[in-house]
C-alpha cells in the first residue's frame, strides 16, 4: 500500500504539472486551476493517509521505497529511492497542506492572468520537486528535488517576464542558490567518495562509526551548510530573497516563505548525525543564524514595501531555525519551520489580497486605515502578525519560538580548550530578535490597518481566497498547541512524534525563560503601538534620510557590496574577454607565420625580383630618355646629327 | 555475413541516390509539388533503413559470446597489412545510435530549409554520417584514419557552401585545424605500425595487434601525444578549440547539429579507444596535464559563453565547456569517469543538438542570431520557448537530466584524484547556470523586441520530435543504468583474444 | 698666297659669322649677300668663272631677293629683334658652338694630309662644264629639272593654300 | 697656277661649314636657319669647285650647279613654309615650337 502511495504522492502533482504544461493555451483558466488543485489535493490526501499509516506503525518505523537503481557502478551506487520517516512526515504534511491552500488561493488570485497555465505548471512542478526533496532517501535523489525547486523558483520569480527587473531577480535567485548548490555538490562528492554511496542511512552510518575522517566530516558539513545557507537565504546569501518578491504573491507565500527556503533547514535536520560530529560547523551555523535573524529583523523594521517586510521577516525567522539547528535543537527548528510555514503563508496571502484590492499598492505608507475597508483581511493579518511576533499562549509562533529559545539557552560550544561559546549569548540575541519581530510586524500592522486611510479599497475578496486564509488562521493560532513548553506540562505531541528520529534537546531550562519569552513580544507590541499605533503616532514614518536607515533598508548594503565586488567585475571581465583571447592569439600566430613566410619567400625570390624590377625600371628610364631625345625640335635633331658626325669622325680619325 | 559494412556504406549510397533523385527531377519535370521533396524522402528512407539495421544489430544478439557485438574483416591491401576491419562494441553502438537520432532530428527539423541544391546537401550530410559511423566501428588504424578524414571533407563543403555570412573563413579554419591534427595522428599511426613491424616483424594496422606492441615509455608518450592532439582538436580541448565557435556559428543548422552532436564525440571516442586503451601507461602519466586541460576547458568555455551575444556562439562555447568534462572523465583513469564521460557525450549530443536546432529555428524566423535583437519569444512561440528552456536547463546541468548524470559521475571520479580540481569544476557549473539563463532571459523572456508577425511557433510535429529528445534526456538523467551497462567500452585485454578466437576464419 | 684671295676668304668668313649673329633679318640677308659675293670672287680665283657668275646671278641675286621679299612679307619689327636678342644668350651659344668647333677641328685634322700641289694646268672652262653636263650627266640635269619643278609646285601649293586661307 | 690653293679652299670651306652649322644650331628663327643652311651648302659647293680645279675635272662645277639648284629649291620651299607658318599664327617663327613629333 505504502509502496504505491509514496510514488503516487510525488506523481500526482508531477502529472498535473505535465498535463498543465502540455495543454497550455487549450484549457481554460478554471480548468487549469482545478487540475492543479486536484493534483496537489490528491497528494495532500495521500500524505495524510501515509502519515496515519506511519504513525500507527512502530515508533522507529520508516517506509522505504526503492523505485529503480540510478547508478550502479564499481565503487558507487545511487538509487531513485524514497523514504518516509517522521521528519519527512512533518515536511510532506506542511508542503502538501500549505501547498494545497495556496493553490486554492491562487486559482482566484491568478484567474485572469494569460500565463496561468505556466504558473500552475510551475507551482505543481514545484510541489513535486519539493516532495522529492523531502522524501528522497538518497542524497543524489534529494539533489534532484533541490535543483528542481530552484528551477521552479526561477520560473516563478520571473513569471511576469516583461519587466526586466523581474527576470533579473529570478536570475539572481538562481545564481545565488546555484553557488550553494555547487558547494552542496562538493559536499556530496566528498561524502560519496568517503562512504561509497549517497544513501542517507549509509552515509550517516559511515560517519557515525568513524569510517569517515573527522576533517572530511567537517568539510562535508561545511559544504552542505553553504548549500543550505544559500537555499535558505542566510548571511551571506541573503540578498536574493527580497528581490524574489517580484514573483506573484502565491509564489512568494509557497516558495519563498513556507517551503523552499526551509529546504536548507530540512536538509540539516535530516543530516543531523553528520553535523553533530562537526562542532565548529554547528557553531558557525548558530552564529550565522543569530546574525541573520538580527539583521533580517533590523532591515524589516525600516522597509516600506509590504512584501519586502515579509521577505526580510522570513530571512529573520529562518535565522531562528538555523540558530536552533546550530544549537542542536532539531525538533525546535522543525517545529518552527512548521508554524512559520503556517503564519508566513497566511501573512503573504493576506498581503496579496490586500495588494490586489488596493490596486497593486505595496508601499505601507500609502496604505493605511484598511481595518474598516477589509476587516476580515485585517483580522487575518493580525493573526499572522501575532503568530510571527509570538504573542504568548494564543499563537503558534509563541510555542515554537519558545522551544527554540529554550533549546538555545542550553547549548554550549566547546570550540577549543580555551574558547567556548555559550548558548546564553545566542539566547540573548534570539530574545532581542523576538522583540524586534514584534516591533516590525506590528509597525506594519498599525501603519497598514490603523491610522488614516490612505488608499481606497475596491472589490471583495473572493470566497476561494478566504477559505485558505481562514484555514491558515486556524493553523497559525492552534498549530502550536501540539507542543507546549516544558513548564506547562500536558502536551508534547510534536516532540513525541519526532523523538524516535531526532534526538530531543535538553529540557532543563529554568522556568523564568518562558516568562521572559512571553513578555518580550508583548513589550515589542507595546512599543510598536506607542510608536505607530496610537491615534497620533510618535513616528509616522521613520525618517528615510538618515544614512543608517538607508543603509539598513538596502539590507545592510550587501547588495551594493556584492554588486561591486562580484557582479560588476564579472561583467567587466566577461566583457573584456568576450572575444576569445586564445582564438586571437592563435589566429594572430597564424597571421604572423603567414607574414614571415611571405617575407622569407620574398627574400628568396627577392634578388631576381629586384633585378628584374631594376631592369625594368632602367629600361623604362632609358625609354624615357630616348623619348626625351625625340623631342620634335629640329635644332636638337640637327645637334644629334652633328654629334653623330662628331663621333664618326673621331672614330675615323682615331682608328 | 556481418551487417557492419552495410551499416557503414548505406548512408553514402542513400545519399548518392538522393542526389540522383534530385538531378533526375530537375531534368524531367518540376511541376508536381509532392514529388519536389523526393530526395528528402530518399534521405529519410535511408535513415530509416539504417535505423532498422542498427536495431537488428542491437537486439538481434540475445546471447553475446564476447564483449564485441559484431566483427567484420576483409583484406584490403594485404602487402601493407591493411584490412577492412570493423568491430562494434557497446560504446560504438551507443554513439551510432546518438548519431542516428540526431540525423533524424536534422532531417525532420533542419534540412527542409535547405532549398539550394538540396540533393547535394543530403548527399554530403549522409556522407558525413558514413564517415562518422565508420570512425566508430573501424578497428584498423588505416581505415580509422580514412574515415576520420572522410568526415571532414563533406562537412567542410557543408559549411563553406550552405553556411552563414562568414562561412568561407570558418570552413577553412575548421578544415585546417582538423586536417593538420589528423596528420599528426597519421604520423603516430605510422610510428606505431613501424615500431610494431620492427619488434615483431609483422606489418599490420590491426588495432588489437598493435595494442600488444611493446613500447618504451618515451615513444609511447610521443605516439599517444600525436593521437591526443588530433582528438583534442576534434573534441575540442581548450587551446585548440578556436575552430569550433566559428564553425558552429557559421555552419547551417543541420551541420551545426552534426558538428556539436556527433563530430565532437568522435574526439571523445578516439580518446577512449586509442589514447587510454592503446597507451594505458602513457595515458596515466599524461593524465594530470589532460585533466588540467579539461578543467581549463570547462571554465574557459563557460566563461566565454557568458560573454557571447550570438546564440549559436554561446552554445558553441558551452559545448567546449561540456567537452571539458569529457576529457576530465576519460583521464581520471577510473571506469566511473569513463562512464561519466560517455553519458556526458550522449547527453550533450542531444541537448546541444537540440539547442542548435532551436537557434536555427529562431534564425530562420528572425534572420538574426544576436541576442540583443531577439526577445520575448515566449508570448508568441511558447512551444519553441519551452523547448529552449528545457534544453538550456539541461545544459546547465539540472539533476534528473542526462547532462547532470555525466557531470556528476565525472566529478565523482575526479574527487578522489584531486578534490581541488573537482571543486574548481563545480565553479563551471555555476557559470553554466549564468550563461544558460542569460540566454533564456535574453531570448525567451524579456520584453518582446521583434515583430510578432514573424514569429510562427513550432508545428506540433516538430514539437513532438523535440519531446522525444526531452524524453531521452530525462531517461538518461533518471535511469542511466542500462546505458552504462550497455555503452561501456570493451576492455582491451579481454577483447584482443576473444574476438580473435571468435571470428578467426 | 694671293693677298686678294686672303681678303676674299676673310670677308667670306666674317660675313658668315655676321649672318648668324644678326638680330635683324634684313641685316643678315645683306651680310649673306656680301659673303656670297666674296665667295664668288674666290671661285673666280679657283678658275671657275662660270660657277662664279652663276653664284652671283642665282644665289646673290635670285635667292637673296626671295629672302628679302619674304622678310618684307613677314613684317618684322622691333619686338622681333628684341626677341632674337633674347634667344641669343651665351648659354644658347655655348653648346652648339663647342659642337661646331669640335666638328671643325676634326675636319681640319682630317684634311691636313692634302698638302702639296700639282703643276699648273689650264683652268676648266664653261665649255668643259657644258660638255660633261649635257654629255655624261644629262640624266642628272633632268633630275635637277624635276627637282626644280617639284620645288616650284610645292612652293606654289603651300603659297596657294595660304592665299585661300586669307 | 690657281690663285687659291686647294688646301686653303678646304680650310675655308670647313670654317664656313662650321659657321653655318653653328648658325643652324644656335638660331631659333627659321629664316636665320635657312640662311645658315645656305652658308653650309655654299661651303660644300666650294669644296667641289676647289676639288674640280685641283684635279682638273669639270664634274666639280657640275656638282656646283646641282647644289645651286638644290639650294634654290630648298630656299623656295623653306620660305614658303615660313610664310605659311607665319600666316597661321606662328609669328615668332620659332623652330622649337614645331615639336609635335616629339616621342
Amino acid at each position: 500500500m505504502g509502496e504505491i502511495l509514496l510514488p503516487l504522492l510525488i506523481l500526482s502533482p508531477l502529472a498535473a504539472s505535465l498535463v498543465v504544461f502540455v495543454s497550455a493555451g487549450r484549457l481554460s483558466a478554471c480548468a487549469v486551476g482545478t487540475l492543479a488543485c486536484t493534483g496537489v489535493g490528491m497528494s495532500a490526501v495521500i500524505s495524510v493517509i501515509l502519515s496515519v499509516m506511519l504513525l500507527s506503525g512502530p515508533a522507529t518505523g520508516t517506509l522505504q521505497v526503492m523505485l529503480w537503481p540510478w547508478i550502479h557502478i564499481a565503487g558507487f551506487s545511487a538509487d531513485i529511492a524514497f523514504m518516509l520517516d517522521r521528519i519527512s512526515v512533518v515536511m510532506i504534511l506542511v508542503v502538501t497542506i500549505v501547498g494545497l491552500l495556496i493553490h486554492i488561493y491562487a486559482v482566484s488570485y491568478m484567474h485572469d492572468d494569460p500565463g496561468i497555465a505556466r504558473f500552475f505548471g510551475s507551482m505543481t512542478l514545484f510541489i513535486a520537486s519539493m516532495l522529492v526533496l523531502v522524501l528522497a532517501s538518497d542524497l543524489l535523489c534529494l539533489f534532484i528535488g533541490w535543483e528542481g525547486v530552484g528551477l521552479c523558483s526561477y520560473l516563478l520569480i520571473g513569471f511576469w517576464y516583461d519587466t526586466p527587473a523581474n527576470t533579473a531577480a529570478a536570475r539572481k535567485a538562481f545564481y545565488m542558490t546555484r553557488m550553494g548548490d555547487a558547494a552542496l555538490l562538493c559536499g556530496l562528492l566528498l561524502l560519496a567518495t568517503a562512504a561509497g554511496s549517497l544513501h542517507i542511512g549509509t552515509v550517516l552510518a559511515a560517519v557515525a562509526n568513524g569510517q569517515v575522517a573527522l576533517s572530511a566530516v567537517n568539510m562535508a558539513a561545511l559544504f552542505i551548510l553553504i548549500g543550505a545557507l544559500a537555499k535558505s537565504a542566510q548571511i551571506p546569501f541573503q540578498t536574493w530573497l527580497p528581490d524574489a518578491m517580484a514573483g506573484p504573491t502565491p509564489t512568494s507565500a509557497l516558495i519563498h516563505a513556507a517551503t523552499m527556503v526551509t529546504a536548507g533547514v530540512y536538509l540539516i535536520a535530516r543530516l543531523h548525525d553528520l553535523f553533530v560530529m562537526a562542532v565548529p560547523v554547528m557553531a558557525l551555523m548558530a552564529v550565522l543564524g543569530a546574525l541573520t535573524l538580527l539583521m533580517g529583523a533590523c532591515t524589516a523594521l525600516v522597509q516600506s514595501d509590504l512584501k519586502r517586510i515579509l521577505a526580510w521577516s522570513t530571512i529573520s525567522q529562518l535565522g531562528y531555525m538555523f540558530l536552533a539547528l546550530g544549537c542542536g535543537a532539531w525538533q525546535a527548528a522543525l517545529f518552527h519551520l512548521m508554524t512559520h510555514a503556517f503564519f508566513k503563508a497566511l501573512l503573504f496571502l493576506t498581503a496579496g489580497a490586500v495588494i490586489v484590492r488596493t490596486h497593486h499598492e505595496q508601499d505601507i505608507f500609502r496604505l493605511g486605515g484598511l481595518r474598516h475597508a477589509m476587516p476580515g483581511l485585517a483580522a487575518a493579518f493580525i493573526t499572522g502578525a501575532s503568530a510571527l511576533a509570538g504573542v504568548p499562549l494564543v499563537t503558534a509562533g509563541f510555542y515554537s519560538k519558545e522551544m527554540i529559545l529554550s533549546g538555545v539557552w542550553a547549548a554550549h560550544f566547546r570550540l577549543t580548550h580555551e574558547w567556548t561559546l555559550s548558548g546564553h549569548v545566542l539566547w540573548g540575541i534570539g530574545l532581542l530578535g523576538a522583540f524586534l519581530s514584534a516591533l516590525y510586524i506590528f509597525r506594519c500592522v498599525f501603519i497598514v490597518f490603523f491610522g488614516k486611510s490612505g488608499t481606497t479599497a475596491t472589490g471583495r475578496t473572493s470566497r476561494l481566497m478566504t477559505i485558505p486564509l481562514s484555514c491558515l488562521c486556524v493553523l497559525s493560532l492552534c498549530g502550536g498547541i501540539i507542543e507546549m513548553p516544558m513548564t506547562f506540562p500536558p502536551l508534547h505531541l510534536f516532540s513525541a512524534l519526532l523523538d524516535p528520529t531526532l534526538p530531543p534537546s535538553h529540557a532543563d531550562e529554568p522556568g523564568w525563560l518562558v516568562l521572559v519569552g512571553a513578555i518580550v513580544p508583548l513589550a515589542g507590541l507595546g512599543v510598536a503601538w506607542v510608536l505607530w499605533g496610537r491615534p497620533s503616532p510618535i513616528m509616522r514614518e521613520i525618517p528615510g534620510q538618515a544614512a543608517v536607515i538607508r543603509f539598513a533598508r538596502t539590507g545592510g548594503g550587501m547588495d551594493v557590496v556584492y554588486d561591486h565586488l562580484f557582479v560588476q567585475p564579472f561583467r567587466f571581465l566577461t566583457w573584456l574577454t568576450r572575444h576569445d583571447i586564445l582564438d586571437h592569439a592563435i589566429t594572430g600566430t597564424g597571421r604572423l607565420t603567414q607574414a614571415v613566410s611571405t617575407s622569407v619567400l620574398r627574400s628568396r625570390t627577392g634578388f631576381l625580383d629586384i633585378l628584374t624590377l631594376g631592369g625594368r625600371r632602367g629600361i623604362r628610364s632609358a625609354d624615357h630618355l630616348l623619348g626625351q631625345i625625340h623631342n620634335g625640335r629640329v635644332r636638337w635633331y640637327a645637334a644629334w646629327i652633328v654629334g653623330g658626325l662628331c663621333a664618326g669622325l673621331a672614330m675615323a680619325v682615331l682608328a | 555475413m556481418s551487417p557492419l559494412p552495410a551499416l557503414v556504406l548505406l548512408p553514402i549510397m542513400g545519399g548518392g541516390l538522393a542526389w540522383l533523385t534530385e538531378r533526375i527531377q530537375l531534368h524531367t519535370a518540376t511541376t508536381s509539388p509532392p514529388s519536389r521533396n523526393a530526395s528528402w524522402w530518399m534521405m529519410l528512407a535511408t535513415l530509416i533503413v539504417e535505423t532498422l539495421l542498427l536495431a537488428g544489430i542491437t537486439f538481434g544478439h540475445p546471447t553475446r559470446t564476447g564483449p564485441w557485438l559484431e566483427h567484420f574483416s576483409m583484406p584490403w591491401i594485404p602487402t601493407m597489412g591493411i584490412a577492412v576491419r570493423l568491430d562494434l562494441d557497446g560504446l560504438s553502438l551507443s554513439l551510432i545510435w546518438l548519431s542516428l537520432i540526431l540525423c533524424f532530428l536534422c532531417a525532420c527539423l533542419a534540412t527542409r530549409q535547405v532549398t539550394v541544391k538540396s540533393g547535394a546537401f543530403y548527399f554530403l550530410f549522409l556522407m558525413t554520417l558514413t564517415g562518422i559511423i565508420g570512425t566508430f566501428v573501424a578497428t584498423d588504424l588505416f581505415l580509422f584514419f580514412f574515415f576520420w578524414e572522410l568526415m571532414l571533407v563533406p562537412m567542410f563543403v557543408l559549411i563553406a557552401v550552405w553556411g552563414h555570412e562568414d562561412r568561407q573563413r570558418a570552413a577553412l579554419k575548421f578544415f585546417m585545424f582538423t586536417q593538420g591534427s589528423g596528420l599528426l595522428m597519421l604520423l603516430s599511426i605510422l610510428g606505431l605500425v613501424i615500431t610494431h613491424d620492427r619488434e615483431t616483424g609483422v606489418l599490420t594496422f590491426d588495432y588489437f595487434a598493435l595494442a600488444q606492441t611493446p613500447l618504451s615509455p618515451t615513444l609511447s608518450m610521443l605516439l599517444m601525444l600525436g593521437f591526443f592532439i588530433a582528438f583534442a582538436v576534434k573534441l575540442p580541448v581548450v587551446p585548440v578549440h578556436v575552430w569550433l565557435p566559428d564553425a558552429h556559428t557559421q555552419a547551417p543548422t543541420a551541420a551545426s547539429v552534426l558538428l556539436a552532436g556527433i563530430l565532437l564525440k568522435t574526439g571523445g571516442y578516439g580518446m577512449i579507444r586509442f589514447n587510454v586503451m592503446l597507451f594505458p601507461d602513457a595515458a596515466i602519466h599524461f593524465a594530470p596535464i589532460a585533466m588540467g586541460l579539461g578543467v581549463v576547458g570547462v571554465l574557459y568555455g563557460a566563461w566565454l559563453s557568458c560573454a557571447q551575444n550570438d546564440i549559436k556562439r554561446l552554445i558553441a562555447y558551452s559545448s567546449i565547456s561540456h567537452m571539458g568534462f569529457v576529457v576530465l572523465g576519460i583521464f581520471t583513469g577510473s571506469r566511473l569517469g569513463m562512464q561519466g564521460a560517455i553519458i556526458q557525450m550522449l547527453a550533450h549530443g542531444l541537448s546541444a543538438g537540440a539547442l542548435f536546432l532551436i537557434a536555427g529555428a529562431i534564425q530562420d524566423r528572425l534572420h538574426t542570431r544576436d541576442m540583443h535583437r531577439i526577445g520575448g519569444l515566449w508570448a508568441a512561440m511558447p512551444r519553441l520557448s519551452a523547448s529552449g528552456l528545457f534544453f538550456a536547463v539541461a545544459s546547465l546541468g539540472m539533476p534528473g537530466l542526462g547532462n547532470f548524470t555525466g557531470e556528476f559521475l565525472v566529478l565523482l571520479a575526479t574527487w578522489p584524484v584531486s578534490p581541488a580540481i573537482a571543486t574548481l569544476t563545480t565553479v563551471g557549473l555555476v557559470l553554466a547556470a549564468i550563461y544558460a539563463l542569460r540566454m533564456v532571459n535574453r531570448v525567451f523572456l524579456a520584453a518582446p523586441r521583434v515583430d510578432p508577425l514573424l514569429l510562427k511557433d513550432l508545428p506540433a510535429r516538430q514539437t513532438a520530435v523535440f519531446a522525444c529528445v526531452m524524453i531521452f534526456l530525462v531517461v538518461l538523467g533518471l535511469y542511466p543504468q542500462p546505458f552504462m551497462i550497455f555503452s561501456g567500452p570493451s576492455p582491451l585485454s579481454v577483447t584482443a583474444t576473444t574476438s580473435r578466437e571468435d571470428h578467426a576464419p | 698666297m694671293h693677298a686678294l684671295a686672303l681678303l676674299a676668304a676673310s670677308v667670306t668668313i666674317i660675313g658668315a659669322i655676321m649672318v648668324i649673329t644678326r638680330k635683324v633679318a634684313v641685316h643678315a640677308v645683306l651680310y649673306l649677300v656680301v659673303t656670297l659675293l666674296a665667295l664668288a670672287a674666290l671661285l673666280v680665283m679657283l678658275g671657275a668663272s662660270f660657277a662664279a657668275m652663276l653664284e652671283i646671278i642665282i644665289y646673290a641675286g635670285a635667292i637673296m631677293v626671295l629672302f628679302v621679299f619674304v622678310i618684307m612679307m613677314l613684317n618684322l619689327g622691333q619686338s622681333d629683334s628684341a626677341r632674337e636678342k633674347e634667344w641669343l644668350r651665351p648659354r644658347a651659344w655655348l653648346g652648339p658652338g663647342i659642337l661646331a668647333a669640335i666638328v671643325c677641328a676634326e675636319l681640319l685634322y682630317c684634311i691636313s694630309p692634302f698638302s702639296g700641289s700639282l703643276p699648273t694646268i689650264p683652268p676648266i672652262t664653261a665649255h668643259d662644264v657644258g660638255l660633261s653636263l649635257f654629255g655624261r650627266y644629262v640624266l642628272m640635269v633632268e633630275l635637277v629639272s624635276f627637282l626644280l619643278l617639284s620645288g616650284l609646285i610645292s612652293a606654289f601649293h603651300i603659297g596657294r593654300n595660304w592665299m585661300e586661307d586669307r | 697656277m690657281p690663285a687659291f690653293p686647294f688646301n686653303d679652299t678646304v680650310l675655308l670651306a670647313t670654317v664656313l661649314f662650321s659657321v653655318g652649322l653653328t648658325g643652324v644650331l644656335v638660331r631659333r628663327n627659321m629664316v636665320f636657319m635657312l640662311m645658315s643652311l645656305d652658308i653650309m651648302l655654299n661651303a660644300a659647293a666650294l669644296v667641289f669647285v676647289g676639288a674640280g680645279a685641283r684635279w682638273h675635272d669639270a664634274v666639280g662645277q657640275v656638282m656646283f650647279l646641282l647644289i645651286l639648284a638644290l639650294a634654290a629649291v630648298e630656299t623656295a620651299v623653306g620660305l614658303a613654309i615660313i610664310l605659311r607658318l607665319h600666316a597661321q599664327g606662328r609669328p615668332t617663327l620659332d623652330a622649337d615650337t614645331g615639336n609635335l613629333l616629339q616621342g
